[in-house]
């Protein structure tokens, strides 16, 4: 039978809700199983309700399970609020002390198994303990995961694994119907969560000044990168506000590093005038905006795709700008890698698009994270220049991009301005050098657009599609499987790269299906109209959602099949 | 020593006749020149307003940027190349104003930039609106019943917060001015040069004549400089006498000094080394 | 013969062009002329090139003309600038110093002249004269000018109007190819800036905060309105910077009173947290966002129509706002009181989109501007409440607006936040609270969408339509009027009220055309793709302008006539 | 007197078990019940974070709006109606870093509202960075190496610009802090008080064991409230021995109190005149 468990572990923040998981996860993780976990929790740092997903396999997934197999009640409220999601099959793991009255919960005494292990505060590894019990994990595990969290020699392990010793013997005579014959295998890559591979993806990338505020869920990038400095030539540096922050960026890239920003809506909208500089400056910059729920400060510590249409016309006036959503993982590394090669080739800001959702959850990375063998920075010095007095930051050309000298590295004047210029970079407003400047900044996207990787094809050749973009792709692919498992001819077709929008080779994927049908998590369907917009094509629904939940492939198939008409599709 | 003649540049002057930014561009030529550092390793960074234009009138590197924003541009392009001798030139709107927030961080950074900021005390590009440095009552079109809030006083700020060079000039007194300019080059850390602008078309109040009548230098001899109570009494000196001069100075270690990331040298000159970040990703 | 003449006044800013202009334009205006007045200038206080250009006419004018009949050279430089732009029977005027040799060119020693009417001071006034004279103005009218200008007692008056009469006897044996017929009739209607007539518009619509920071083309707003402090109840604040003002907007707005702020794209970008902070608090501001080129600094002083998707789409996630760019200085005055109307009925955030060619240039206004004989707040009390102590500034309603009650007048409690909320203005995650109030705000869209008026058609059911928004409007007009002329079928349709998109009403205006091409002051054509975006419809082409100056009607017909294939398409 | 419990509200509180703002929130009851202000004659604005909260936990009108933007609100708000009694509550990173710039502002206007900083002297909402106020060397996941500026110094700030106002408080004693909000309130014009508030969760450095050794109530009848030197001299206090209390007072003009619009009284309550606003319309 194949694998497919979900295990929720709720309870209050502060509750060691994180605990459980993590030895959970990574029992599974070191074994060879495919995991995700999806984390959500409150704005705020002890109470509220909390709960971490996990979803094991053994097949690779993308997208978490609308059905709990196993609950792990910390406290009543996971209880009430998760009960309803349970699967036929679930049962309800609880602290003897607040047993509920149901014949699928199971009550162990948590708290007592814990005291006599040495201390109260292991209740939790007496949890992960009857966790992995029930899962039918090999004793074994237990001690592989705890050394590899406390060390070996500490005593702390040798209660530690007491305790959790305790939680699983106490479980040993249940039997449940997902139990898992556990594979010992080489684990199927790295559990790494959306901001730790962005974080390492910047490392690879060389980029050597992050500048940001705080802002959920932005800063989980900031923290895992803070970790190298010293390590790597990198500052990581906190500013006053966003605005210092995109301008300490640009800065730092038109003094010579690769530098870039994380933020969320509220920071991205006081950086809109920073982007403008970049663009009108031609200085290469990165933005990553980990998207939330808005307007204002909405809902911090949830997930939205409701800033794809504001990121790609934010600031005034026009100019040119690549806006990429990464569907996975690995393409979340290698974004931020390629991010920097395009903002350095084209001279233009690279706007990254993730959410919360993306961020705060853990993905196995299949391939491995590859380090580029060099970095192309696309500079120019004295020694190619006949002139070195006469170089004009500006000068005109075909491609639009300029050759790009450092201030103060050589004989030749660096010199820019916000102001419209002439080629040597200093202010006009003469009409010629308006024009000629414009149409430099907008020839870019000719060659920008040819970069653009067309949207991903899942399926493609169906009647219907379900189309989005970023981190909707794990719940869209999902999606198509269960409806084509159920004979509906659907395929799916989710965006990375939407700007400049691949409007040729979007036009041709779409013009091949009957209809198609947006799936994105937001009010509106940006993406529908963005396609609309470029290439006259117009979705025949929408599949939204905005309630900060990220999608689950059950609600999208759901969705869809309703919208085709409930079975009459069927091919 | 190096001419100031080799900083002459071509590009045509966008001030009025009789500006006090004149005053200000010949004092850091002089300072330059002083120092013999050559165009080419000069950076200028600047905002928006007739202050922000500076760079375009000299030869050197620069970088014009936003209204409000030198500040946050310098720390980005001193984090990337600390080797940098960077000059900031903002309006008093500029740099009070929209910058407000920046310069509290650059105190508290101590990030080590030479910060000239052209206080006419009013909005000169925008056509005379009060600037946060306007007096009580000034009167604009703006402000027809005059500014009704306090003027900002900006020494008494950062000596408030323990900056570590904080200084007046008055363009008008150009020698003494470049002499506060180069001071503050060579101190390592953040230098705050607040430098007394007229501006012959919006502020009919601070003139010319307003500022020589009253204008005097600290004495050296005299005057100690590290002394923090009697700066920050000097910083409240305005009236009939106004005293220009380097208020307060104490070194103390500068911000790209103190960081751990820069301890071998310039961002900007490190090589980038894929063996070594692809086992730092590894191990992580 | 009809009257079209222009004249240009140009020298170096502080060399007294805006005294000629302005004695000018009051002596056409006071005889019952039309005219308009473009200025034209740099960022810069004194020096550089300024020109005034005025255009006078028996017919309603609203569009710069692309030649000059009257060149007044302040300076050589203006010679050499316009002379190419001259009408074949063109003059230019210049000061007997400047003396260049045109056949064309016409001397006048105006500071000799100037020095025995009492000061060289007064060489614009000898200037201002020579113009009348050469236009046939009757004597008479110079002493009206300039009483108007200085009042009758001052011997200034004196000295001005002899130093008129002396230019104005200089030329009169000159005669020009189009002198005019004064007529002797009342003025056609008020003249105005751009600026001015919203200033007027928000002392008519009761605003009484206007918060700003100074950034050009939007200054002039705040200027013309501080005029009135004292007089009515009002306060025009000069705020830190534009994030404050948007915030001082929002919490005075919040607090009672109507309030808006101008500003123009760089000020807009730092205001975009803050325009979400006004839709999710659900409170209504009025922003005036008055174009100049960028990106970033830009062209401070030039005008542009490159925000309008920006605009559309600033802030993070979504939320209902209107858009709106009035197309005349009396739909100006107008928009800025329905703005405040509408932005108090839907309880959202209202953009005025203008630019600097609108704001700076001088139109008349044919009608009366009317002050609201009420102003409707749309407001509750506690006498409207059963039970005030429930009173929830949230409520759920089918319109999406909630009875607003104001802060410390009652005994009702107003409770707002930026973060996601319950009805009761209490924080919530909850996804049934997040949905509600998604649907409540979004739900104010269908409404909104009714209060829309539809473009404005001219000659609409024309095969080819010219299409563009607000201040384009008299170009576009005025390039219609002369394809006609010349056979073509050709009409035009032109946007005030942008967003929420009038989608049917364009739909079926556009639909009746063969083809249609956008007129835009930008690059990109933003409006084309809005249109295509919204209605699937494609625009055939477009004219688009983005040097910073206005568009000439010429220009347009020029292009339009290029794109319709010369003459093959006369009807 | 009003009774404490009138301002209870049942919303859901959100903080940390321990966290100092608790005494902040009983202060504030109690100065409100003090004064016998109503619920309903109460508006507190706020920013976000931690103590932007504030006002969700007790009856009251509220405007919780962005990060950093408290000031400009209250002050609009103020504007508006000068007869409400504004409290803004907002956090050291709120104050000082996002909102530096209107604090600035805030002073130089001199706007009648009373600003009390929750300052836990690191960010507690978003997990545990470093604010502006943070310690030089304070270590947090984002500045693991320990951070490199110096703190912010908020009370030497305000005395140094004339701020009219200026005092600190302290959660753990919350009689002391409940005179300070009265006061503060009382006072005509801008009153900042910066309030020593313990983050059990996030700050192990400035624990409620730091400063119950080492805080100090000013001793009113030996300090001077108008002595802008011994103000300026206490501000800078800070290690074995941390003062509270008023730092300095000094009562000008308020803004609202300065304007020619407002004569008249607060805008909100003027009648909107069809007849005058042509007139003016017309005559101009
Ligand atoms: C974000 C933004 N806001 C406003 C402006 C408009 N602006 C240009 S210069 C200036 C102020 C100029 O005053 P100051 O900084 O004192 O410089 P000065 O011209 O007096 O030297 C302003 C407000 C702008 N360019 N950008
Ligand atoms: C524009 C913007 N930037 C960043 C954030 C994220 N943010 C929320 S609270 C906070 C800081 C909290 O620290 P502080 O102001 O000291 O308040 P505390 O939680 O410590 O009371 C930040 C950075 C935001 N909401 N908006
Ligand atoms: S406006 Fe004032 S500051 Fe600007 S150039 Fe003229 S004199 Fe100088
Ligand atoms: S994180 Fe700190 S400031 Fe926030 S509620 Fe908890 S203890 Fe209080
Ligand atoms: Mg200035
Ligand atoms: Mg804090």
């Amino acid at each position: 039978m194949p694998i497919d468990i979900t295990v929720t572990i709720g309870g209050t923040a502060g509750q060691g809700i994180q605990t459980v998981g993590d030895l959970l996860a990574g029992a599974c993780h070191r074994s060879g199983l495919y995991l995700m976990v999806v984390n959500d929790f409150e704005s705020r740092i002890r109470g509220g309700h909390s709960f971490m997903q996990i979803r094991i396999s053994d097949q690779p997934v993308a997208a978490p399970y609308h059905k709990v197999h196993l609950l792990v009640a910390l406290n009543q409220e996971t209880y009430d609020r998760h009960r309803a999601a349970m699967d036929t099959s679930g049962v309800i793991l609880l602290d003897q002390e607040e047993a509920a009255s149901e014949k699928s919960a199971l009550a162990v005494p948590f708290t007592r198994l814990a005291k006599d292990a040495g201390g109260k505060i292991m209740a939790n590894t007496v949890a992960a303990g009857a966790c992995l019990g029930l899962l039918g994990a090999p004793e074994s595990i237990i001690k592989e995961v705890l050394k590899e969290r406390f060390g070996e020699k500490e005593a702390v392990f040798e209660n530690n694994l007491n305790a959790a010793r305790k939680g699983y013997d106490a479980v040993k005579d249940e039997t449940v119907d997902w139990r898992i014959d556990w594979p010992d295998e080489e684990s199927k890559g790295r559990l790494l969560s959306g901001s730790r591979a962005l974080a390492l993806g910047a490392l690879a990338a060389d980029c050597r000044l992050a500048a940001f505020y705080p802002m959920s869920p932005s800063t989980g990038i900031m923290i895992n990168l803070a970790e190298f400095v010293g390590k790597a030539p990198l500052v990581v540096e906190q500013a006053e506000d966003e605005i210092a922050a995109v301008n300490m960026v640009v800065g730092a890239a038109f003094a010579g590093v690769r530098a870039m920003t994380a933020t969320s809506g509220g920071g991205f909208s006081l950086m809109t005038e920073g982007l403008g500089l970049a663009a009108i400056t031609e200085t290469p910059i990165v933005i990553i905006n980990a998207q939330r729920p808005g307007p204002a400060t909405g809902l911090p510590t949830r997930t939205a795709q409701g800033d794809l249409q504001f990121v790609i016309h934010a600031s005034q006036d026009e100019f040119p700008r690549f806006v990429i959503a990464p569907q996975s993982i690995n393409q979340a590394f290698e974004t931020v890698i390629r991010a920097f090669h395009l903002a350095e080739k084209y001279q233009v800001p690279v706007i990254i698009l993730v959410d919360q959702y993306f961020n705060d959850s853990l993905f196995i990375a299949p391939e491995k994270l590859k380090v580029p063998e060099q970095i192309d920075r696309f500079l120019t010095t004295d020694a190619d220049m006949a002139a070195p007095p006469a170089y004009k930051r500006f000068a005109l050309s075909e491609s639009g991009a300029s050759p790009r000298a450092l201030p103060c590295r050589d004989k030749a004047l660096v010199t820019v301005t916000a102001n419209e210029h002439g080629e040597d970079g200093h202010i006009s407003e003469a009409v010629a050098d308006r024009n000629n400047m414009v149409n430099k900044r907008m020839a870019k996207t000719k060659n920008m657009r040819n970069e653009m990787q067309p949207p991903d094809p899942y399926f493609g050749d169906s009647e219907t599609l379900l189309v989005g973009w970023g981190s909707a792709d794990g719940a869209i692919r999902e999606a198509v499987d269960r409806l084509r498992n159920e004979n509906f001819d659907v395929g799916g077709l989710v965006f990375s790269d939407l700007w400049p929008f691949p409007e040729a080779t979007v036009y041709e994927a779409l013009s091949k299906c009957k209809r198609f049908f947006t799936v994105e998590l937001n009010s509106s369907s940006q993406l529908g109209w963005l396609i609309r917009e470029q290439t006259g094509l117009k979705f025949a629904g929408a599949i939204v959602k905005y309630d900060g939940r990220p999608f689950l492939p059950n609600e999208v198939a759901v969705q869809a099949q309703k919208m085709m008409g409930g079975r009459d599709d069927r091919r | 020593m190096t001419d100031v003649k080799a900083y002459d540049c071509d590009y045509e002057n966008k001030w009025c006749p009789g500006c006090g930014n004149f005053g200000i561009l010949n004092a850091m030529k002089k300072a330059l020149a002083d120092q013999e550092i050559p165009p080419d390793r000069v950076l200028i960074v600047s905002g928006i307003g007739q202050a922000g234009k500076t760079p375009h009138f000299l030869k050197c590197n620069y970088f014009h940027g936003l209204h409000g924003r030198a500040v946050p541009v310098a720390t980005g392009a001193k984090l990337a190349n600390h080797d940098l001798n960077i000059l900031v030139n903002m309006g008093d709107g500029d740099c009070y104003g929209e910058g407000g927030n920046h310069l509290l961080a650059a105190i508290r950074r101590n990030i080590d930039i030479t910060l000239l900021v052209h206080n006419n005390m009013v909005y000169g590009l925008t056509k005379g609106q009060a600037s946060p440095t306007s007096a009580h009552g000034f009167v604009t079109k703006a402000q027809p019943q005059g500014v009704a809030g306090e003027a900002l006083n900006p020494l008494a700020l950062a000596i408030s917060q323990g900056a570590g060079f904080v200084a007046r000039g008055y363009n008008g007194k150009m020698e003494h001015l470049s002499r506060l300019i180069r001071e503050g080059m060579r101190h390592k850390g953040l230098s705050l040069i607040d430098i007394l602008q007229v501006c012959v078309s919006f502020n009919h109040v601070n003139t010319a004549g307003f500022y020589n009548e009253r204008v005097y230098e600290l004495d050296e001899s005299e005057y100690p400089v590290d002394d923090w109570h009697r700066a920050m009494d000097t910083a409240r000196i305005w009236g009939d006498r106004i005293p220009i001069g380097i208020f307060y100075k104490k070194e103390t270690e500068s911000y790209t000094d103190r960081l751990a990331g820069l301890k071998d040298g310039p961002l900007v000159n490190r090589q980038f080394d894929p063996a070594r970040v692809a086992a730092l990703i590894s191990d992580s």
